[in-house]
């Protein structure tokens, strides 16, 4: 039984990392085209990305959209969430249920919509426009976390906060959002990586200044390269490295 | 002012600001599309008007009512392997797994989708081509004689929906699995429950709604999603957002994408009525 | 400042940065793809957001018809220089006046692996249906120009398709695509010839193979006796422009043979100048590859785009979406 | 810091449910008053009335003799000890404890000072870098109490505090809570559901049933000389005998009508009140005393429960001669 | 069905705590063993390896004579009754209690039939399509004893099964599993750590300490003739006086070195040791008693604890003059 289940494990994780080493293998292809077989190695690809003007103002883009933008929908669901759970608003399903819907529609469909509406008010199509959509779409992840993850446990706490005399700010502050931490962290880096990734509403919603799913679609168009590889391969291995130092660590203060 | 009169206005204060953004940024754009989905196109100008046609072209020509098809059975297809595939996965990792290193296993687990949604489905692409290693290792093997084919069907669709959606679903499984008190499993073996039985009677019925709400998640995601099926379908067959893409492409006829839209909506809401006896969202 | 909505071959910095240091100006550029999307974007802007807009030539018809092009001095414009039929005034002027001009062009037609196929083949169109490359074709996922060479293939001119006899064209589509593995965009083509995954692409060209030539020599393309297909994209300033004069010494500069040499190998795509004079300042191996010398016998063999209206563009699309549900 | 506390006809309704049908309450400055009554007596509500985490459907509530009525929990000059301690699980116990004066604006170094100072008088002193989970139950009981007091309010109230601690636990608390008490003076408002704790703490205790204050005074009185037969049951096991004008099951025994209330330790074999034989049905050691089951032999059907010396440990069958003190006769 | 118990020199290690060093006990089929002790003791522990969900480190564990090494708790003939109760939520009662019987291959008919029967021994008949969450606790905890009964093991055990119950709830459902083991017979283990409870229920308490057992016996021998200091305090409130051959500092009172230990209720106006005179410190009702702390005159820094009867409730500074009798001395 154990070792068919290690065994599941290691099948499991070869299957979740399959597609990402090939391209990250590819990205040290040394020629034209990331296809087999590999023609030697060579980290060209990497210095033609990182002098790229257009790819690291994209990442910087990026980065910038989605940390906003997944800050404001944690804070907005995270509001929303605990007012649904605390006070006994009428009508409170159906308002829950219209918090979730956006999940339910195509980004497509928000984009274009969203491009209307903006241009209707005059607003021309920026990074901020694209982080506005991208809030729409991960307000309703962050508030479902965050309202599956509030129990009677913080509620106690937080009104014994209030009978301390704290204020209602205070309470959100210093006693449910601290408490609520591992949620409040688990949607923001759902956020992260859905607002990362996502690419019909920032197109419809950039102009000059686009994110860097949009860049790469552009740098795709010439046809496949190295290159692309290479920027999700550096984006893959930064993070692989932040995360496993950060555990790293994390792990050696606690034992 | 009294006590519970103040309790409701901070309420409906706290909530304000996300049903505001809501309102302003979803509601109102969303109005928007389906009041198009009822115009015309005349010649190719948009033409407001109130005209189920689009519907009804939906509802009967046998491309698009063919297209809702596959996205149907794609996404349930989709969601049956991933559950299938990440509930083990789940298991394993809050069972066996010491419990130091869940988290960097679940967080290994996401690592990859932080990459590029395109390259990923492109890297995809070369692993199950017919000279891919998928191939070349089973031929490698002699397991096969001739490579089989695997790229641009709707086997790479599924195959590279079911990457994503395991990664995610292995998320919701796992926290339900984590968060059901251990005594259940044990008082279910102390009267005599073997391995499977506990699963069976107890840890599955216990961690449904976590997997509910995962499949619900997925299934949604997954209907809507353009890039894998155009990317990895090779077009062998549509699915609806691909259709949208097309009306949008060239011709422009934003009323008969809109209702395509609308339509997706309403089976997302049919699945929605499905697992709403499940779905924490709705537990009050 | 110059804001720019155009194709990615004018994202090059190597195109825009001479332009921008002769004006004092930078240009801005945002790219699109599909006509339709880039007349949303037009449509859902304030007027004077965009200068400059590059646009399909079979479509500078509907971008005239909306409003959104500004008529440019024909006078100002080298047309005299292009290679012959490339001014293209039935498309680029309406009622005498210039509203767009053509910069580029290039074919759909087939593009394939002369080591894997006999190209020789590939002179006849009906040797892809004569099942002799079942599962090694891929056919460019775009219903104009493949329901063009289909067209071709039947006999029938592109200027000549309606919706009496688009019917006809049902049949052989479809058997085109039962010998076809796949129907996929420019990337995932270019890697399923690459791979080997398939040995010829329908609607391919130069625009395909260029890039890939140097890795994989043995790619080629070619227009078969029935014809081909030439596609062309125009340049135009954007009505409402807050710059006219610098949008049209930016038009004026693309056309020129400096621009034109630097369009037809910038790094998204090459393709043909639509200006002659442009190769006095290309090499020898980019003319090579840009088969400057066989112009003359392409052009003459190949036809436009079909330019279907609106209800017959909705019947091709609706074949088109038939063909790749069946 | 200490104030008085009046309930004025208070009412609580929730929907349809009537769960205070009209409170009156009167409340001394340094009083310590234990509200008891049996589960779902509104015990709670009328706490959280007090509070200020609801308001009364009417009537007023008056703490030092300010009118409550608009004023929220954050801003009234009582704090809580709940029942589930309501720790914060983020903050060691110094913050926990230093948390109201933070939200008074007191500086760090003189909240530290008196976190540390309050810890020392729950008998924590030196654990305040401790977090909540490294306590056990009895210590978590504590910093809640710590922390309500750190603010010196006018009326702490405690919500069954002990409810959560096992026994033994449980009866030292009540010894600390007392003392700590008469140390600052404050009044304190008690919940519970249990006697034997409500006679150990309180000053005064309040009977609570359905809502409705049954009965209350000194601990001596509520429990020795009951208004009512709820009360009578309530504070300690009972034995019932009906009497019709003196007369009774077992004979003349007192004077009156109604129910002849005796408690078990009233029953012996000497004693003013003679109750004539009864035969033992079991009998079990309780430490300091034998508990014993008997069925009078003039009346068989009737059960008395009598509790016995502790080295007497009779069989079952045997028959003992009974007497009886402090009858109670309750209409 | 039942069976006796054999544990011997049973030693469980967690890593390099030494949790059980080594215990050896008896039990016999059909007996109500109590096993009692201070939280952390390894109570649980014991129970865990008895039920088969942890494998002892050494040693044997016989159930009907039956080496139990290498057997699943799925495979023992023992049933547990958890503090939580563990029932399955998304069962009705009836399927909770008949989970068991589905386990061995029951029939659906057999199964209802008994599920039934076993609701209605513990006074829940007719609420079989009822759910969990509809229950209060004290419901809950009977329906978690039918479970465990309603498969007939050999031997039930129960782990603090009353902890979470109120207190009067606690006593009446101390009455029932009494009887309800007289009724089946099996051999119960039950876990507490509140003395009063073993005492009312056991017909042998084990008293354990730090993993060892410190005694074990009748509650009576117990609680008077404790064998241990441990025991002695464990075992309810007790005074402690030093003594050396014979010398205490209130004088001569008794012979032997050691600790002489006293109950409070053994402390009186009367008895065979005189104590001599004490000042009272504070006293308060107790109910059936009035409890008091003292100061013995001759030793004003000795505190004693003793039970007044209810009549008596002295003034602090009252000087009584004190006996004692069942006197324990230990070394
Ligand atoms: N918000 C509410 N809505 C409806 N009924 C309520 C509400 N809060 C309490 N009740 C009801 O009011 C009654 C009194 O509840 P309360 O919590 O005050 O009891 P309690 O005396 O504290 O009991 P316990 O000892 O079990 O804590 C109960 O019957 C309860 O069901
Ligand atoms: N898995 C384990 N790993 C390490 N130590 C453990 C483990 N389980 C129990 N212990 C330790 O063994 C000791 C005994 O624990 P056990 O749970 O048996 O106590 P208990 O007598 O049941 O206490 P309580 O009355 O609080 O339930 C404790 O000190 C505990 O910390
Ligand atoms: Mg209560
Ligand atoms: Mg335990």
């Amino acid at each position: 039984m154990r070792p068919l289940a290690w065994a599941y494990l290691a099948a499991a994780y070869a299957f979740i990392f399959l597609p990402v080493v090939v391209l990250v293998a590819f990205s040290f292809q040394d020629g034209r085209l990331p296809v087999p077989p590999l023609r030697g190695v060579t980290l060209d690809w990497y210095a033609k990305v990182l002098s790229d003007r257009a790819v690291v103002a994209a990442l910087w883009n990026s980065l910038a959209v989605a940390a906003v933008s997944s800050l404001v929908a944690l804070v907005l669901g995270f509001l929303a969430a605990h007012a649904f759970a605390r006070v006994r608003l009428p009508g409170s399903a159906a308002l829950r249920t219209l918090i979730v819907a956006p999940m339910a529609v195509s980004s497509l469909i928000i984009g274009l919509g969203l491009l209307s509406v903006f241009n209707g008010l005059g607003i021309r199509p920026s990074l901020v426009t694209a982080g506005i959509g991208h809030v729409v779409i991960n307000l309703p992840l962050c508030f479902a976390i965050l309202y599956a993850a509030m129990g009677d446990h913080q509620r106690a706490a937080e009104r014994a906060a209030r009978d301390l005399g704290a204020s209602e700010a205070r309470v959100l502050w210093l006693v449910s959002a601290p408490m609520l931490a591992p949620a409040l962290a688990a949607a923001f880096f759902l956020s992260l990586t859905f607002s990362w990734d996502e690419f019909i509403i920032a197109f419809l919603l950039t102009r000059f200044d686009v994110t860097l799913p949009v860049e790469i679609w552009s740098m795709l168009r010439s046809g496949l390269s190295p290159a692309i590889n290479a920027v999700g391969a550096l984006v893959f291995l930064i993070s692989a490295g932040a995360v496993v130092l950060a555990e790293l660590l994390l792990l050696r203060r606690r034992t | 002012m009294g006590l519970a009169a103040r309790e409701a206005r901070l309420g409906w204060g706290l909530a304000a600001p996300a049903l505001a953004w809501t309102g302003a940024f979803f509601v109102l754009p969303f109005a928007v599309m389906l009041a198009l989905s009822f115009a015309r196109m005349e010649g190719r100008a948009v033409v407001p008007a109130l005209d189920p046609g689009n519907y009804l072209r939906i509802a009967t020509e046998p491309a698009m009512a063919g297209a809702l098809a596959n996205s149907i059975e794609i996404a349930l297809t989709v969601t049956l392997i991933s559950v299938l595939l990440a509930y083990p996965l789940a298991a394993i990792v809050a069972f066996l797994v010491p419990r130091r290193w869940q988290r960097l296993a679940l967080v290994l687990a996401v690592l990859p989708f932080w990459t590029s949604y395109v390259v990923r489905s492109y890297a995809w692409l070369l692993v199950l081509g017919q000279k891919g290693i998928v191939n070349g290792t089973l031929e490698g093997l002699h397991l096969i004689s001739a490579p089989l084919e695997i790229a641009a069907t709707r086997s790479a669709t599924v195959i590279g929906f079911v990457h994503f959606f395991t990664m995610l679903l292995t998320l919701t499984i796992y926290a339900s699995l984590v968060q059901m008190p251990p005594n259940y499993a044990r008082a279910a073996a102390d009267l005599g429950a073997g391995r499977w039985a506990i699963f069976r009677h107890v840890i599955l019925p216990l961690s449904l709604p976590g997997v509910v709400t995962g499949a619900f998640l997925t299934f949604v995601l997954c209907i809507g999603d353009y890039i894998t099926p155009q990317i990895l379908g090779g077009n062998a067959e549509l699915t609806l957002p691909q259709l949208i893409m097309l009306q949008l492409g060239r011709s422009g006829n934003f009323p008969l994408a809109s209702a395509l839209a609308v339509a997706l909506m309403g089976v997302v809401a049919l699945a929605y009525a499905a697992a709403f006896r499940w779905l924490r969202i709705d537990r009050t | 400042e110059l804001n720019a909505l155009v194709w990615c071959d004018h994202t090059d910095p190597a195109l825009l940065e001479p332009f921008e240091t002769a004006h004092g100006v930078t240009v801005n550029v945002k790219e699109y793809e599909g006509t339709a999307a880039g007349l949303t974007l037009l449509q859902q802007s304030q007027p004077g957001d965009w200068d400059v807009l590059v646009i399909d030539a079979v479509d500078v018809g509907r971008a005239v018809d909306a409003g959104f092009l500004a008529e440019m001095p024909a006078e100002a414009l080298p047309t005299a220089d292009f290679f012959p039929g490339l001014a293209m005034e039935e498309n680029n002027t309406r009622d005498g006046r210039t509203y767009a001009v053509t910069e580029k062009f290039g074919y759909n037609t087939i593009a394939f692996d002369r080591t894997k196929v006999d190209p020789a083949d590939m002179e006849d169109m009906a040797s892809l249906t004569s099942g002799k490359y079942d599962g090694r074709i891929g056919i460019y996922d775009y219903y104009l120009p493949v329901i063009g060479l289909v067209a071709l293939g039947q006999g029938i001119a592109t200027a000549d398709i309606t919706a009496e006899n688009l019917g006809s064209l049902r049949a052989p589509l479809a058997a085109l695509r039962k010998a076809a593995r796949q129907v996929s965009d420019v990337v995932a083509s270019q890697t399923a010839l690459a791979t080997g995954e398939v040995d010829i692409i329908v609607g391919g060209g130069e625009w395909l193979t260029a890039v890939l030539m140097q890795d994989n020599p043995n790619l080629d393309w070619t227009i078969p006796r029935q014809g081909g297909l030439r596609w062309a994209q125009s340049i135009g300033v954007v009505a409402g422009s807050r710059n006219p004069d610098l949008a049209l010494e930016f038009v004026k500069y693309i056309v020129s043979p400096e621009g034109q040499a630097r369009l037809a190998t910038s790094s998204c795509y090459w393709g043909m100048p639509a200006n002659a004079r442009a190769g006095d300042l290309l090499t020898d191996e980019q003319k090579a590859v840009l088969r400057w010398d066989r112009q003359p016998e392409y052009l003459a063999r190949a036809q436009l785009y079909p330019i279907p209206d609106a209800a017959l563009d909705s019947a091709m699309q609706d074949m088109w979406t038939e063909m790749l549900n069946q | 810091m200490t104030a008085g506390l009046t309930i004025d006809r208070v009412v609580q309704r929730f929907g349809d449910a009537v769960v205070l049908p009209g409170i009156d309450l009167e409340i001394a400055a340094g009083e310590f008053v234990v509200l008891l009554g049996p589960s779902g007596c509104g015990k709670t509500t009328l706490l959280n009335l007090i509070a200020g985490f609801a308001e009364p459907t009417s009537g007023r509530i008056l703490i030092g003799g300010r009118d409550m009525a608009g004023i929220g929990p954050k801003d009234r000059p009582t704090t809580t000890v709940f029942q589930d301690y309501a720790l914060f699980p983020h903050m060691t116990l110094a913050d926990n404890v230093a948390f109201g004066l933070r939200m008074r604006g007191v500086g760090r170094s003189a909240r530290r000072e008196r976190a540390e100072a309050m810890l020392d008088l729950v008998g924590l002193s030196g654990r305040g870098a401790a977090r909540p989970h490294e306590l056990s139950g009895g210590q978590r009981q504590r910093v809640a109490l710590a922390r309500a007091l750190a603010v010196e309010p006018e009326v702490l109230l405690l919500d069954e505090p002990l409810g959560a601690l096992d026994l033994k636990l449980r009866r030292a608390m009540q010894d600390e809570l007392k003392s700590i008490q008469a140390k600052v003076g404050t009044t304190f408002v008690h919940v519970t559901h249990d006697q034997e704790e409500a006679m150990a703490i309180a000053d005064r205790i309040v009977v609570m049933n359905e809502g409705r204050i049954e009965d209350q005074g000194p601990p001596r009185q509520v429990y020795l000389n009951p208004r009512t037969l709820f009360t009578a049951g309530f504070m300690g096991e009972i034995n019932r005998i009906p009497l019709a004008d003196g007369r009774s099951p077992l004979g003349p025994l007192v004077p009156g009508s109604g129910t002849l209330c005796l408690r078990p330790e009233a029953i012996g074999t000497e004693g003013p009140i003679a109750l004539g034989q009864a035969r033992v049905l079991e009998a079990a050691f309780f430490g300091t005393h034998v508990r014993a089951h008997v069925a009078p032999v003039a009346a068989p059907e009737l059960r008395l429960v009598v509790h016995l010396p502790q080295k007497a440990l009779p069989a079952p069958g045997e028959v003992l001669t009974l007497f009886a003190r402090d009858p109670v006769v309750l209409p």
